[in-house]
Formats: structure tokens, sequence, C-alpha cells
């Protein structure tokens, strides 16, 4: 097992981590946690498979994409945590009506 | 590298112009709605010459930076994705002509909206032309946190529980599809679908790629059984950005699917997934239909139509493996009508809550004599959802029925015939309860002509498409989307 | 591309435009519609008018335009079509002189007159149809310019009626269009042909035409109100009288019957069909219609709801002559389109009239009424005798050449049922005549309103004596040529059956 | 679970009943079993566009194949995504207004920290923008660098005064996507592709987008830890 596979394979778990968590918790905050671990995931089988060239130094096109990826979901995060904080104030809840949302 | 041509820098432009509007429109509060309009129409005619260009000289290719891929990104705009952007244009000119009037007098609203929605489009026409899985993966999320801005815009505790729950969807979505790009880049070395489309085989890499891609693109278009997020979402943005969400960004979503599985997937997978697709479909239109027929207020009623509206589209997929022209033809038709009439639509049911204060149903009260061209614009869209002749419904319509009974599935025949019947009484309740008298009294507030009219001509852009399928369906085969002579072979 | 190209356009345009001036027009603009109206009318009439004149003369009128890539939309002017083109056409107008006396004072008559020049749109395109698809395109027009129409009054009782109406309509139409997709995936076309164009379809498609005939005639059999597709029609009563009028004399029931002769003449072809086997469950369809709906007329005290079972009955007689199969009973089924809708028309003006004059809506309060409306009444009497079969009115003619030629096709026992009928039309029509010439008028009508000399307004009566006229001259001068029955059997032998 | 019993819990307690969870879980194992396999069916050597990004590293106008590929092999991805970033803080504005100055007033140590921190910080971000073109840096790890300079300051209490937290701050957000897209869009005139810099000046392209990105970057980021809009006019 090289350390591209291993980083790949822990990505994988790390995305049905989040799956999990984001099926199972309603509290809001906890999706959007589970939702940068599953984002987390998907980076590192991104990044981690980029390593797998025989000349040792990492295909740069996978980390660039790593990098983009890592920004669009900061910006996501951002507005979800904004959006929760105004589920809080106008509902006076952290959860989502009626059920459980996913 | 390759020359620019006429129909780059139109494709081009597609995408700055309305990025330049968006900018210029936060940048300059105070005149965001004329900067709005002007990006708007400025688009629109672009749209309309890259359209006339493609026609004219086939399909564009566009090398961002000049590399080309697979280092690079291109662009490309065959007949498949500028009948999506004129679809775009279209409905995004009327609602901006709608917004103007509809938020007149509210204080930050212009200056958020128009911002918001320029870069929504912005999402959207980068999204139809890109050409590249990761890029698209970008534009989906450009698109999808624009409409979930947009969405909880009204600051009301249902559109924001309801933005909420469409946020957690479609990162969701976008997730699971990246995870499919991550995998299909590392197991083909490319993002280019082209250049995938020659490098893929049927690995298990590929399989699990198309089971993210397609389960996250399913949850972006909300399809039946995941359409969970649409309805409070839709119902709860306002009217402009409902219509937006129903008629267009469902689209994009389907567009990507739709694409990857016309050059990636299909030649891959057998018939199992695009049965199971239509599968899902069948149970969209009567899910769906049953639904909105159950709906007493008027926005949820549209928002469950579209969810049923949603599954004819995949109804193609089963279809498809021995009418591939003529099923996605059907499809992309449907697609085009049903962005013109559930935006007319939405836009007539804002008319409705302007005027009245309320979309209940029941209580339309005789609307039909005090805002004609409202109802009007109602019915005529209803028309061509139903698919009733003459409408661009109708043709979709009529093309898939073709291609159904060509190949005697009589199970999908009468899943579009019992469809059909569900959307006749769910529209036509509406139209009953227009034309009668109720018995509450109720304050109206009058209606700007420019609500009016907009929602109007989109209805009368659905009908008058039941005259346009020969140009349509002409501008369809530039660039040969759907494989046609592949299937011919 | 010569002018000929585009009269039967012309034709659809006539009312087009027309009704969707008056779609934008304010509510007080009376004279203005009113002229609207009538020129549409009479420039429709007039273009009819030529085209009858060209196709006598041999002349072509062809109106072709893309719709799919290998369909078209066609309008064509062939004796059938004008025969149907010429009945609309002319009740349009008449119609429209008893709508504006009709709705004066009402409200919303902007949008009624729309949609009713609309639906006469659709009525003429169903008429000039070049092909299956253009047929479908205008049917399913007619259905939602009518819907309109039928809950005009905005009463929660309209409301359910256009329910009705409409679950019934769109599920025909649907099975229509079903029908119609089904045959152009075999076919590849759908371009009307005399004697059909199924010939060339060999045995392994027989089970699968046999669905389409049945889909298609369910379809159209909605429309023109066949057993167990005619409940919509007596719920769409609460429709104001010239819409009523419409609906049973010109647009839509005729819609569904003269589609049925188009899809059995020019679609299967009237050999292809009975080498098939299905014109026999249709006459017997037909047949069960007409006795169900006279039996049903019988007990109906409102006036329009027995006028209606009336016309389920009677239209059914212009299935039977086509699903007869043979030439004499399509004559007779064809001369039927116009002369039922002479007959019923008058009836309906004049039930009309009753509801508008003195409020009477229901048979037993009508005695005494002929003494006080003579001239309505007179026409009522005509109306009615043509319904029965009586000579010289037109019903006689109808019934007469469906006789024969069931008895020539073997089919003696349609004879019975043509006779049997007769009674029950009689039976139904005859004790109204009774109450309303020979019994003592009330002290106080219903609803009385006053018109100082003359019995009603004159817009309201004179319809209804010009279409009884009509009724009376076709019947007298059916031998002449240009009355309906010389246009069928010209349409019967140039069409359906080589000589 | 109905509303009222709802009522009485906590949102944290809102679960999954015992038996949802465990289906949950072996859903989920399912899919984190398919995922391993697909990954493990990958093969164990690929070059990806490695050899393509070195071939052409010559070309890019910078040394460095991730800055490369960031802002000129797949620049149209960073453009879009800054749009994306930009595009969130006008949701995020307009969803709420950023809340007024913490009462808590920083202390003096923490306020010296502050004196002293945020100039080195900027002047880390200015070298790792510098560094990016030949060694791992570039225009996000600088602006993040920012960023966190901007939140030390909203930490302390400070706030951007009245005068500046109008259009100043929105030409600054604006200005990383202006640039970029101008800069894009410029290089066209010549009759060149969207984005493909003339290879003399593509070095100096990419430093002048890079640090307007910086700049726009830093300022968004900080924007959108304050959570909402400045107060400002009506």
């Amino acid at each position: 097992m090289t350390p591209a596979f291993l980083y790949a394979l822990i990505g994988s778990a790390l995305f049905a981590l989040g799956l999990y968590g984001l099926i199972v918790h309603a509290h809001l905050l906890r999706k959007i946690l589970a939702l940068n671990v599953m984002g987390s995931g998907v980076f590192l089988v991104l990044g981690g498979l980029a390593g797998r060239t025989p000349q040792g130094a990492p295909d740069p096109v996978p980390h660039a994409m790593v990098i983009t990826g890592i920004v669009v979901a900061v910006a996501a995060t951002a507005l979800a945590l904004v959006l929760m904080l105004r589920v809080r104030a106008t509902t006076g809840r952290t959860v989502l009506p009626d059920g459980r949302g996913n | 590298m390759e020359p620019a041509t006429a129909a780059s820098n139109w494709g081009v432009a597609i995408i700055l112009l309305p990025l330049a509007g968006a900018l210029l429109a936060f940048l300059f509060r105070r005149a965001a709605t004329r900067i709005g309009i002007g990006a708007a129409v400025a688009t629109s005619l672009a749209a309309a010459a890259l359209a006339r260009t493609v026609i004219r000289d086939g399909t564009m290719h566009h090398a961002v930076g000049g590399w080309g891929a697979p280092l690079g990104i291109d662009l490309r705009a065959d007949g498949l994705s500028v009948l999506m952007l004129i679809m775009t244009a279209t409905v995004g000119l009327a609602i901006s002509l709608y917004a103007p009037a509809y938020f007149r007098g509210e204080s930050r609203k212009p200056e958020q909206f128009w911002p918001l929605w320029l870069f929504l489009w912005t999402g959207l026409n980068a999204l139809f032309l890109s050409a590249d899985i990761f890029n698209l993966y970008v534009t989906l999320e450009l698109l999808g946190l624009a409409a979930v801005a947009l969405t909880a815009l009204s600051g009301r505790a249902d559109a924001l529980t309801g933005a909420m729950r469409y946020l957690l969807a479609t990162l969701l979505g976008s997730l699971a599809y990246l995870l499919g790009v991550a995998l299909l880049y590392h197991g083909f070395g490319s993002v280019d679908i082209a250049v995938l489309a020659e490098r893929v085989e049927a690995t298990p890499v590929v399989w699990t790629a198309l089971g993210l891609m397609c389960a996250g693109l399913l949850l972006k278009t909300a399809l039946f059984p995941l359409h969970f997020w649409l309805p409070p979402a839709h119902s709860s943005a306002p009217v402009p950005v409902s219509a937006l969400l129903s008629a267009l960004v469902v689209k994009a979503s389907f567009y990507i699917l739709l694409r990857l599985w016309l050059e990636i997937f299909a030649p891959l997978v057998g018939d199992g997934v695009g049965e199971l697709l239509g599968l899902l479909g069948a149970g969209a239109v009567l899910w769906g239909s049953i639904q909105a027929l159950r709906q007493t207020r008027l926005k949820m009623l549209i928002a469950y139509s579209t969810v049923a509206q949603l599954g004819y589209f995949f109804l193609a997929f089963p279809l498809a493996v021995a009418a591939g022209v003529t099923a996605w033809s059907a499809a992309a038709y449907l697609a085009l009508s049903h962005a013109l009439a559930k935006a007319a639509m939405f836009l007539a049911a804002g008319n409705l809550i302007r005027f009245g204060g309320h979309d209940r149903i029941a209580d339309l009260d005789r609307v039909v004599q005090r805002l004609p061209l409202t109802v009007g614009a109602f019915a005529l869209a209803g028309v061509s959802s139903m698919g009733l002749p003459p409408s661009g419904g109708f043709i979709g319509k009529w093309l898939l029925l073709e291609a159904a009974i060509a190949q005697g599935r009589w199970d999908l025949v009468g899943v579009m015939f019992l469809g059909g019947l569900l959307v006749a009484a769910y529209i036509f309740k509406v139209l009953g309860y227009a034309f009668t008298q109720a018995n509450v009294l109720h304050e109206s507030r009058a209606v700007p002509a420019s609500m009016e009219w907009a929602a109007l001509l989109l209805a009368i852009g659905a009908i008058l498409l039941g005259f346009m399928a020969s140009p349509v369906l002409a501008l369809l085969g530039v660039g040969d989307p759907f494989n046609a002579v592949e299937t011919m072979g | 591309m010569n002018w000929s190209t585009w009269i039967p356009l012309m034709v659809v345009t006539s009312s087009l435009l027309p009704g969707l001036i008056i779609f934008g027009l304010a509510e007080d603009k009376v004279r203005l519609r009113t002229v609207l109206n009538l020129v549409g009318a009479l420039v429709k009439v007039a273009l009819v008018g030529l085209m009858f004149w060209g196709v006598m003369h041999g002349h072509h009128y062809e109106t072709r335009l893309t719709l799919l890539p290998d369909l078209d939309l066609v309008l064509r002017a062939g004796p059938l079509s004008l025969l149907f083109v010429a009945l609309s056409a002319g009740l349009w107008l008449v119609t429209t002189v008893y709508a504006i006396g009709y709705l004066e004072g009402s409200p919303h008559r902007s949008r009624f007159f729309g949609f009713f020049s609309l639906c006469v749109t659709a009525t003429v395109g169903v008429a000039l149809a070049g092909n299956l698809i253009t047929f479908l395109i205008f049917y399913e027009l007619l259905t939602l310019a009518t819907y309109p129409l039928v809950v005009h009054r905005g009463t929660e009782v309209a409301r359910r009626a256009g329910k009705t109406y409409l679950a019934y309509t769109i599920f025909g139409g649907a099975l229509l269009m079903l029908g119609t997709v089904w045959l152009y995936t075999l076919t590849g076309t759908l371009e009307f042909t005399p004697r059909g164009f199924l010939a060339g379809l060999g045995d392994e498609h027989r089970l699968a035409l046999t669905a389409i005939f049945v889909l298609l005639i369910a379809g159209l059999g909605v429309k023109a109100a066949l057993v167990p597709f005619h409940g919509w029609l007596p719920q769409a009563m609460v429709a104001p009288a010239p819409v009523s009028a419409l609906l049973h004399a010109v647009a839509v029931v005729k819609a569904g019957a003269f589609g049925i002769v188009r899809v059995v003449y020019d679609v299967f072809g009237v050999e292809f069909s009975e080498g098939l086997g299905v014109t026999k469950p249709l006459v017997w369809l037909a047949a069960f219609t007409i006795i169900y709906g006279s039996l049903r007329a019988l007990f109906q005290d409102d006036l329009k709801r027995r006028l209606a079972f009336s016309t389920v009955s009677q239209v059914s007689y212009i299935a039977l002559g086509v699903a007869i199969a043979g030439p004499i009973a399509a004559i007779g089924g064809m001369v039927h389109l116009v002369h039922q809708g002479l007959m019923k028309i008058t009836l309906f003006f004049c039930a009309g009239n009753l509801a508008e004059t003195l409020g009477i809506h229901q048979v037993s309060e009508m005695s005494g009424v002929g003494r006080r409306m003579p001239w309505t009444m007179a026409a009522f009497t005509v109306g009615a005798f043509g319904m029965i079969g009586a000579p010289p009115i037109a019903g006689f003619v109808s019934k007469w050449h469906l006789g024969l030629g069931a008895l020539d096709k073997g089919q003696d026992w349609v004879v019975l049922v043509l006779a049997g009928s007769s009674l029950l039309n009689a039976a139904y029509f005859l004790p109204i005549l009774y109450v309303a010439w020979f019994r003592e008028p009330p002290d106080t009508w219903p609803e009385e309103r006053d018109f100082g000399q003359k019995e009603t307004a004159l817009a309201l009566l004179l319809p209804p004596l010009l279409t009884a006229a009509m009724a009376v001259g076709a019947g007298l001068l059916a031998s002449l040529p240009f009355s309906p029955l010389a246009w069928a059997k010209l349409i019967a032998e140039r069409e359906f059956y080589l000589p | 679970m109905s509303n009222k019993t709802a009522k009485l819990k906590t949102d944290e307690d809102e679960r999954f009943a015992p038996f949802l969870r465990l289906l949950t879980a072996l859903l989920v194992s399912g899919v984190a079993a398919g995922l391993a396999y697909a990954v493990l069916s990958l093969p164990h050597v690929a070059t990806g566009l490695n050899d393509a990004v070195g071939d052409r590293l010559a070309l890019s106008g910078v040394d460095h194949p991730v800055t490369a590929v960031l802002l000129n092999f797949r620049g149209y991805d960073t453009l879009l995504e800054m749009v994306v970033l930009l595009l969130v803080l006008v949701g995020v504005w307009s969803l709420s207004v950023a809340p007024s100055e913490h009462e808590a007033e920083a202390g003096a140590v923490l306020d010296y920290l502050v004196r002293f921190l945020v100039p080195l910080m900027i002047l880390i971000a200015a070298y790792l923008l510098w560094v990016g073109a030949h060694a791992p840096g570039g225009a996000f790890q600088a602006g993040a660098v920012m960023s966190a300079a901007g939140v030390l300051l909203v930490l302390s209490g400070r706030r951007l005064p009245g005068s500046l937290a109008g259009w100043p701050l929105r030409l600054t957000l604006v200005a990383g996507v202006a640039v970029f897209t101008a800069v894009a869009a410029g290089v066209m005139s010549t009759g060149a592709s969207l984005l493909e810099y003339p290879s003399q000046w593509a070095g100096v392209l990419i430093l002048l987008i890079e640090a307007t990105a910086t700049l726009s970057i830093g300022a968004t980021l900080a924007a959108l830890f304050l959570g909402g809009r400045p107060e400002d006019g009506p």
C-alpha cells in the first residue's frame, strides 16, 4: 500500500463518515460540519492519488483542483453558517422543521 | 493556437457580460436595477448572436488560455448547448423585466437581487458552455450558491429554512459529483469530456463515478424521490427567483447528466441504469402530479408540478436505447417548453399574490376578470404543460410518445397518458377557481403592467414553440449531440 | 405560391383575429365589438362561398406549414371539409347575431366573444384539417376554447360543470392523441386520403389497427357524445344559450361526429374498416346511443336538458350513417351533419328566448307559451317536427337515406331503430308542443322582461326563424343543386366510393 | 417525533432512532466499501497530466507547476472560483448585518499583539504571494494570511471607518475578479483565446492578477468572518 492509496482510502472513509453524520444529525451545525468532513474526504482522494507518478513529484493538476475546491468549500461553509444563524434567529431553533432534512 | 472566431467571441461574451454586470451592480448599488437590465439585454443579444453563428458555422470550440484539452479547459457550444443558452436568455430576459417592478419599493432588495441573479446567469452560461467536468463542478457551485442566496432573499422563516435545506442538498450533490470527477481523473488522466469519452472503459472506477455523479446530479435535479428539498425552496423564494429556480437551475444539473450520459457513460453501462432512471422519472410524473393536485397553495402546486415535469425528461433514458435522437430531442424540447411555461406560471402566481395578497387557490375569486393577462399567461403555460396543442409541450410529448410507441413501451405510454390527465386536472383546478366567485372579500393591489406582460410573453413563447419544431430540431442537430450518426450506423 | 394557397388559412384567421382583438377591448366598446364580430363572420362566409365556387370548378385550396420535420400543418378545402365549414361559418354568423342580443347588458362580454371566436376558429380548423395531426390540434383547441364559455357564469355550478366537461374532453383528447401517434409510428403519414391510407399495411398490424380505431373513435366519441362518453353534455347546459347552441349544433359534438367521418373514410377507408370488422360494433354503439338518448330525454323536465339528451341521440345518426358503410347511408349521415345542426340550433335559440324573455327553464312552465311568443314557438315547432322526422323538414331527408342505406347493406334492423327513435322523439317533443300551444297560459311568467309590442328582442327572434326556415328549405329543396343533400351526394361520389 | 415532544428537547437531542442509525451506518459502510474497491482498482502508477504540465511549464510565465495550473492552464477555474467567493459574500450581506462592535474591550496585551502581528502578517502574505511563482504559495495562501490579519483586527474590536466601509470596501472586494476578468478578456483583443497571455507578458500579468486577488481574497474572507454587511447608510 503506497501512501497515495492510503490517503485515498482514508478520504473514502471520511466521505462515508461525513455522509453518516449528515444523515443522522439534526443540528444544522453538525450537518455543516459533516459536509466539511465529506469535502475533506473528497480532497484527500483527489490530492492523494496525485502521488502515483513514477517520477515522485506529484501531479500538480489535482493539487490545483484541490485548492479551487477548498476555496469553494470555504465559501459554501460561510454561506451555510450565516444561513444557519439566520434560521436560528427567526425560528429559534437550529434544526430544520418537519423531520430532519436529508 | 486556434484563431478566435466570431462564435468564440460571442461564447466568451455571454459568460463575461453577466459577470461584468454583477460586479458593476454590486459596486454601484443605486444603479443596480439599470445595470441589471442593461446586462440582461446585452447577454440576451450575445446569446442570439452566438446562436446565429453556431447555426451558420457549426459547433463552437474555444480553448481557454489557448492550451486545449487535456491540459487546459475547453468551451464548446453545439446545438444542445445553444438551445440551453437561448432558453436561459429568454427566461432571464423576461425575469429581468419582471423583477424591477416586483422589488420596487423594497429597500435593499434590488441591490441584493441583481448581483446575485447576474452571478447565477454567469454560472448558467458558463455551465452550458463547459466541456470539462471539473470546470462544470465550479459552475455548479456558482449556480447552487447563488440560487440558495436568492432563495433566502426575503428573510422570512420559511424562505430561510427552505434555503437551508436546499443548500445542504445542493452541497451534498456537488460533493458526490466532485468525488466522481476525482475518480475519473485518476482513472483516465483527464477531466475533458471528449478526452474521457475516448479513454473510458467499463471498469469499477467508471461504475463508481457514474453512481456518484448520477446520485449527485439527480439530487440537484430533484428527481423523485430526491425531490424533498425542491417544493419548500421553490415555493418560499421571491417570485422571480422561484421562476429562475424551476425554469433554469434544475435544468443545469439535468444538462450535465445528459452530457455525461451521452458522451461518457451510455456506451458502457448497458440498459439497466437507463431503465432505473426511467422508472424514477415515471415515479416523479405520477407522484409529483398527485401532490400538485393536493395542494391548496398556488406556489406549492407549481413547485410540485416542476417535480412532475422533471420526470418526463427522464423517460427519455430508457427510450434512447433504440430511438436515441427522437427521445433526446423530445427531452430537450420538453425542457425548453417547461422552462418558458414554468417561469410564466410562477410569474403569474406572483401577480396573483401581489393582487390578492395570498395564493390560496380556492379564493382566487374571479381573478380572470381582474387580471386577464395574468390568468391568460397561466392558462397558456398550463396548455403547454399539459402537452395540448398547439404548444412546445405538445411537440415534446408527441416526440416522446412516438419513441415510446415505436418501441412498444406501453408502460411508459401509460405513464405519459396518466401524467397528462393529472396535469390537466391541477391546471384546470386553478383555472376553474379563477373563473368562480369566492365567498371571501379581500383587498386588492394593482399589478404593474410589466409584471403581467412578462408572464404573458413567456407563456406565448411556450405556445409559439409549438410552431417552431423544425428550426429547433435543426439547431439540436448542430454538432450531433445525440449521436445520430452512430445510432443510424 | 399563389393566393389560393392562403384561403384556407384566411378562413381560419377570419375569426381568430377578431377574437384576439376582442380580448383586448374594453367592456363598453359595444359597437366596435359588434362590428368586429359581424365583419369576421361575414368575411368567413364570403371566403367559404368563394371556396365552394372554386371547388365546384375543380380548384384546389391548400395551406401547408411545417410542424415537425415530416409532419405538416395542413388546411385543405375538399368537398367534405366544405360541408362542415359552410355549416359552421353560416351558423356562426347567425349565432353571433343571437349572442349579441342575448348577452346585451351582461358582464364580461369581451371575454365571451373572444372565446366564442376562438371556438369557431377551432371548429373551422377541424373542418379544414388536411391530416390527422392538424385535426388533433384544432380538436384540442376546441376543448380549450369552449371551457371558458361553459364556466362563463362564474357560479359554483358552472365550475363543476366545467370540471365534468374537461374530465371527459381532456380524456378523449388524450385517447385521440395516443391513437394518432400510434398510427403515425405505423404509417409515417397522417394525410387524409380518400378511401384511406392504410390499405398497404400487412395483416400483422390488424390488432394494432383495431386498437387504434378504438382509441380514435373513443377519443372522438367523447365530443360526439356516444354512450358511454355522453355524460358531459347535459351538465354543460349551465352555459348561456348561445353557447349551448354552439356546443350542440355546430362546434363540439359536430367536431366529434365529423372526426368519425374522417377516420372511417379518409384514414382507414370504408372498405378497410369493414374488412377490419370495426364498423359493425360502431353501428351497434350508435344505434344504442340513439335509443338511449331518446329514452333519457323523455324523463327530463328541464328543457335544455331534454334537448341535450335529444342531441346525444341525434348526433349518433351521423356515426350510424358512417358505420353502416354503404354509400346511401353515408349520404344520410353526412347530410344529417347539416340538418341536425339547423334544427338543433333552432331549438336552442328558442329555449334561450323562453329563458331570457319569460324566465322559463322547465317544460312544465311552458303551458300556453305559444300564445305569448307565437313566432318563437313556431320556430320551435318546426325544429321539433324536423327532429321527429316529419316531411318535408330536413330531418326526414336524413332518416330516409339512413333507412335506405341500411336496407341497401342488408342491415334491416337499423330501420327499426330509426322508427323507434322517431317514436321516442315524438314522445318527448309532442307533449311540449301540446302544452305550449293548447294549454292556458298562467297569469304570470317566472321572470318576464318587457319588449313592448314584440314578443322578444329582434336579435333573439330572427335567428331561430331563419334557421327554422333553412331547415324547411333544406328538406323541401333537397333535390336542387347546392342543397346539403346534393353536396353530400357529391362527396360520396367523389371521395368515398368510386363510381 | 411529534412537535410536542420535540419542544421539550434541545436541538442536539433530535436524533435518529437507533434502528435507523444502524440502517444508515450499513448503507454508508456500503458506500465506503464501494469507494475503497474503486480506489484500489486504480492503476498503481499514473502520470496524469504531470508530463503535460512539465512540458509547458516554461511557457506559463511561472516556475511552480501548481501555480501554473491555477493561474494559467486552468486559470478559468480559478476565475470562476473567485467569483464564487465574491458571490457568497454578496449572499451573506443580503442575509444579515454584521454584529456591531463587541462590548468586550480588547485588553492591552491583545492590542499590543495585534499592533505587532498585523504588519508582520501582511509581510508574510506578500512573501507568500511572491514565492508562489516558483515554490508552494500564491494568492490563496497569501489571501488567507491577509484575512487572518483582518480577523485579528476584528477580534480586537476594530472596524472599518464608515468612510471606507462603503464603496472603497466594495471596490477592494471586487478588484480581484475585476482585474482577472479584464486581463482574461483583454488578451482577446489581440485575437487570442480567453486568458491566453502573450508569453512574454505571462509572468507580469499573473503577478498582477495574484496581487489584486490576494487583496480581494483577504478582504472577502475577513468580511465573511464578520458574517454580515457593514452598517452604513440607509
